[in-house]
């Protein structure tokens, strides 16, 4: 269990998604200020059954279902944030979220500072995201990248039903707009998740597996499958360390550094294209740091191909980083044959 | 074959032969046909993914493509199989698209959202709801500026009409006089979302004003109430008095997508849409007005479920992509 | 002072008193002034980057705030310096704003594309063409959610209603019937686009009938007729009863920012359009109608040229950030 | 004069924004398929009379000016290539790109391969970009590394009027969608451009300035920057090889990858915001290259600050890299202090 928990709660067995829901219901309960606002999260639940009965325990005016309007949608939880609500606003797909772009980043990001501090902006936006669903190109892209490249924002990537939770909650508690990308595949993954109000601090990796041999930093299921691939890379000797980059904005500098400056070896696995991806950063970050003199091999990255998400299943799979892929890069580099 | 001559012949009737209509009746159960065989092949684990099934408006796909020609041109939904197999599209290679085929359309690449026979004009279903709709005013553009007569069909859902994509798209088709015709198929509900609570007019069609072109709302289960709507819009277009928005009322049998629980409308509601089914309307009107015999009629429909049936099979045995050419298709491939 | 008891008094004149009056005068004066002062100071190098200045545009502004409380909110556009006067800014802290300033209203950092004033329910110029639309309707929905009476005036221009977000953030305002009022200032140019040309529709408040709520064109330039355009449409708001939308039509005298050269106009046009005065026509109605004597009004543009005045020197005295500080204001500050 | 010049041709000094309005003006002659279309590109000549006087030559057919509508606008566009237009899109400034994410990235990008190559789109996209023109936040971002990340994209970055002519002439002859930044602060910069039609390609850098003692990768109105840099730093004996990327998508490996193992040391320099900016791939291809064994330092970056464009012009220069900074780091780097 990653997240960081502050009370000594009860702990359930819940989803991801479930552990969402959970941290809306709270959020909902405990300040009428807090309203959701998506595509069919109402009735229907949310495509990936996310809001599920919260319509139902709180009502269409905390639970609304908007038009298909993405932009406006979104402009629409900016204005209410900039006066007084604390909108939850769910992009049925992350996909969508390229038509609301101005309002998210020209809008949202900026006011702030645009207006010289007068003013704030206390939104989250949740995107679903990823591939593996057989959707398609449109249904399927990884834009982290492009929010971690926006000042004013905050971008989380959850790994567990515990942090999905968590870091919800520390997005809602956040005075400033945060960007929470959940990973489709995930929605359905079971872990443990305390009961109550708890946080997971936006910020913070964690250090999910210790190993001394090279360095894995992950996102979202890429976590998983390297978790995966260093429980297979221990029965040769080769212990991983596996970080869990959990926020993209604003990257844990101390905990990548800290790491690689141990194991002299690093690998960056990411969904998003490989190009200009959070491993780019990533990899550049550590090599302009005091942790360059520690490395004892080039910095490896895998990252989603450099095509759009094909529909076939086998070609989608090929797309984006696969355990086995983690696991042979790691050796290679633990191996010092890279 | 006799033709009725009576006063109330409908529009399509007297507008197209005997063998267009046939065809048209062909096409419909086309659509019914492949749609029952996707549904059952994706339960079959035949295709994977996400589909979105347009039994129930047959009719609106068929008679809106009615008067098109190869060269003109549909931008199309993610509900669009209909309107594929509406232009002319081959079944087999759509069945293969879907299963992940070389052979597909998409050689395996799009499926079932982004389904496409560019051939045939059709410029391919969207994922994105609303994304066709400034595409079909550039190929509209094309068009007039390459001085050729095709005109664009633009499908879309009641729900699309709430996208700015719309209001863009049907603003600069009325200004610079494009012939594009937007064709709504207000199915009442975009995904779960009824249109009487997120559309803040009545009928899409009222919205037409806002454009200054004309906008009707016809019965979209009626074929030849869509046929004639789409006469009037493309005898427009070309002859360059610009842009129409026609709206065809019709009804989605299946829920929006394979995941839908159908919470949002009752059972009572569906069943009465069945009752309006669009492919038993028109097959009585050929037989009433005498263009076919019962023993036709059912000959068209067994046609259709051949053409299924070895469209499964074609799909079945053709091979798969590559899996090293993820890559292939991204850009033009350069000359070696 | 006498009020005028015939039947043709002005809206203006019944509804306000005479102190609001001289004040609206007054304001129409300081807007005016501002402008013309941030022109000069721009051109002595005091201001950097562009400006779009709203001279000609004066009741427009003025006319729409009349009946605003501090509670109720605005949205403004890149146009909005008469915005953020008639809702109640200070002009020094405009124009240090303007010149870089940390007394500024954005400390240096918004400049006159982002002038804003929250405290007087300002809620910011915008630099996207559009991008206050939706934002307006959020300030909505956050009144009608939290249960208070206030409403929000959402200021775009012609050539704004074109974007997507004219269409998504009206029809959202009418499904909610949410307390926003959508206005217009339709200057017949978007930079050089004439509405004409870009708008399918003659004006832009035809548009109102496809979100199904009331839409008027009035003179912009006449005040009365703004303010009872408005009058009526804060009530609505106030009463519950959804969005409006005003358009007042009227005319920017200056080019569209500091690099037009005024190719799209001819300059007869311009000329006409500066014989229908706003300041003068309503400065004569209120002598007119004995609501102020001549020289009360010399002294209400007179004390309006004073306090720009005093907002320049306020200005040029005040203090530049910090150059240290790029990344101040990016986030809320964390409590150490 | 960098641009690969393919003809003997006549030289003349034209300033970039005229470079780019002839390399248009060819484009129109040859070829009845292209069309300009953009916000006040017609009478007004474009917001930085980039167009210019086009409309008089070609007329409004040809030259159109478009409604306030950007993604309708991108997306009439990408209709209208994918069914035998060349149009050629200009955004106003690129911030407003921001409006039109989808059309360029889920449809222009994607079309191609979504069809299975059966269709494609050769449509060109010039954006505006980038700071110092007292414009703030919302008129000054560059967006080059959003594109960067998008497969099915070209995105160039020219940094002088011979290349800013043949960048523009080479996304023509593209056959598929390519996203043109012009940096606004070039456009009345004078250079030499030869007459006729010639091609700059597309992911190639050029070495602009030869060196041995430190590589600097720099893009549009950082390579000048940088220059000047290199000159001063010469006058103390220190080398800077200075390469103009001209390319974000696809980068140029090989020169990049060349220059650094001669030099061993890297200073990616871009306007970008810094995280996940272009510098950011840079260093990452760089660190997990061949290239890596000969590092002799960390790789340095110098991109735009963590901040929205400060309107303020003390700020808004210290929101982005200036050439002291460049010379600064260079020097450090050459001298082995970091
Ligand atoms: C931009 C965008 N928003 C949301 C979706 C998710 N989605 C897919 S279909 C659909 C409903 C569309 O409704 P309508 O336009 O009425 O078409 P219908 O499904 O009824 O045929 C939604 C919300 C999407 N694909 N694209
Ligand atoms: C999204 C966007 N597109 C384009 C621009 C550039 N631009 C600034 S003002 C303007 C004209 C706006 O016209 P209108 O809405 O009529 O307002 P006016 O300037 O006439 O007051 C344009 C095109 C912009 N700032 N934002
Ligand atoms: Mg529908
Ligand atoms: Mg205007």
């Amino acid at each position: 269990m990653n997240a960081q928990v502050q009370i000594d709660a009860e702990v359930r067995e819940l989803s991801y998604a479930e552990a969402i829901r959970e941290a809306m219901a709270i959020a909902l309960e405990s300040d009428p200020a807090v309203v959701l606002m998506g595509e069919d999260i109402g009735t229907y639940g949310g495509a990936f059954q996310v809001t599920g009965d919260l319509i139902d325990r709180f009502g269409p005016e905390r639970v609304m279902d908007t038009p298909i309007s993405e932009l406006g949608g979104a402009g629409v939880a900016v204005g209410a944030a900039l006066t007084g609500l604390k909108p939850i606003f769910e992009f049925q797909f992350s996909d969508f979220a390229a038509l609301a772009m101005e309002q998210i980043v020209n809008q949202a990001a900026k006011l702030r500072y645009m207006l010289g501090g007068e003013a704030e902006v206390p939104v989250v936006f949740r995107m679903p995201s990823g591939s593996g669903t057989g959707a398609a190109a449109q249904h399927s892209q990884s834009f982290e990248a492009w929010f971690g490249h926006v000042p004013g924002l905050k971008v989380v990537q959850p790994s567990t039903p515990a942090e999905a939770k968590g870091l919800l909650l520390a997005a809602l508690a956040d005075p400033d707009p945060v960007i929470v990308f959940e990973h489709k595949l995930l929605y359905k993954m079971k872990g443990p998740v305390p009961a109550g109000h708890y946080i997971t601090p936006i910020g913070k990796a964690a250090v999910v597996r210790p190993g001394q041999h090279v360095t894995i930093v992950a996102s979202a299921i890429m976590v998983h499958r390297a978790l995966e691939a260093a429980l297979r890379l221990a029965k040769e000797g080769i212990e991983a360390e596996v970080i869990d980059l959990r926020t993209v904005r604003p990257l844990d500098r101390e905990t990548i550094i800290a790491s690689v400056k141990k194991t002299g070896k690093l690998l960056c696995v990411y969904e998003g294209v490989k190009t200009l991806g959070v491993g780019a950063e990533i990899s550049a970050l550590v090599a302009e740091s005091e942790a360059f003199d520690y490395l004892d091999a080039p910095i490896q990255r895998l990252g989603g191909a450099e095509a759009p998400i094909p529909y076939n299943p086998d070609l989608e799979r090929a797309a984006v980083p696969q355990s086995p892929d983690i696991e042979r890069v790691a050796r290679q580099l633990a191996k010092g044959e890279v | 074959m006799m033709r009725d001559t009576t006063e109330n012949i409908p529009f399509a009737i007297s507008q197209f032969s005997p063998a267009q209509l046939r065809e048209a009746l062909r096409k419909m159960h086309l659509i019914r046909l492949f749609e029952e065989g996707a549904e059952e092949s994706y339960m079959r684990g035949l295709i994977h993914g996400t589909m979105h099934l347009s039994i129930g408006q047959e009719a609106s796909a068929v008679a809106t493509c009615m008067e098109l020609t190869d060269a003109d041109k549909i931008t199309s939904t993610h509900r669009g199989h209909g309107h594929c197999i509406a232009k002319g599209a081959d079944v087999g290679r759509m069945f293969a698209e879907f299963f992940g085929k070389e052979t597909g359309y998409c050689h395996g690449r799009g499926g079932s959202m982004h389904i496409a026979d560019v051939k045939t004009g059709n410029l391919g279903a969207n994922g994105i709801v609303g994304g066709g709709l400034p595409i079909a005013v550039g190929a509209a553009l094309t068009a007039k500026r390459l001085g050729r007569d095709d005109v664009t069909v633009c499908f879309f859902g009641d729900g699309a009409n709430n996208e700015g994509a719309f209001h863009e798209a049907l603003n600069m088709a009325a200004i610079w006089k494009l012939p594009v015709i937007f064709v709504c198929e207000n199915n009442k509900y975009g995904m779960s979302t009824a249109a009487a609570y997120a559309t803040a007019v009545p009928n899409i069609a009222d919205r037409a004003v806002a454009y200054s072109m004309p906008g009707v709302t016809v019965d979209g289960n009626d074929f030849s109430a869509v046929a004639e709507a789409l006469h009037e819009a493309i005898a427009r277009a070309r002859a360059g008095e610009g842009p129409s928005l026609v709206e065809n009322l019709t009804y989605r049998w299946r829920g929006h997508s394979k995941s839908d629980r159908n919470r949002y409308r009752t059972k009572d509601e569906i069943e009465e849409w069945m009752t309006r089914d669009p492919i038993a309307r028109f097959r009585a009107e050929l037989i009433a007005h005498g263009v076919l015999g019962e023993a036709e009629a059912d000959a068209v429909e067994v046609e259709a479920k051949d053409a299924v049936a070895a469209g499964i099979e074609f799909a079945r045995q053709s091979p798969t992509p590559a899996v090293t050419e993820v890559t292939k298709f991204v850009h033009a491939e350069v000359a070696a």
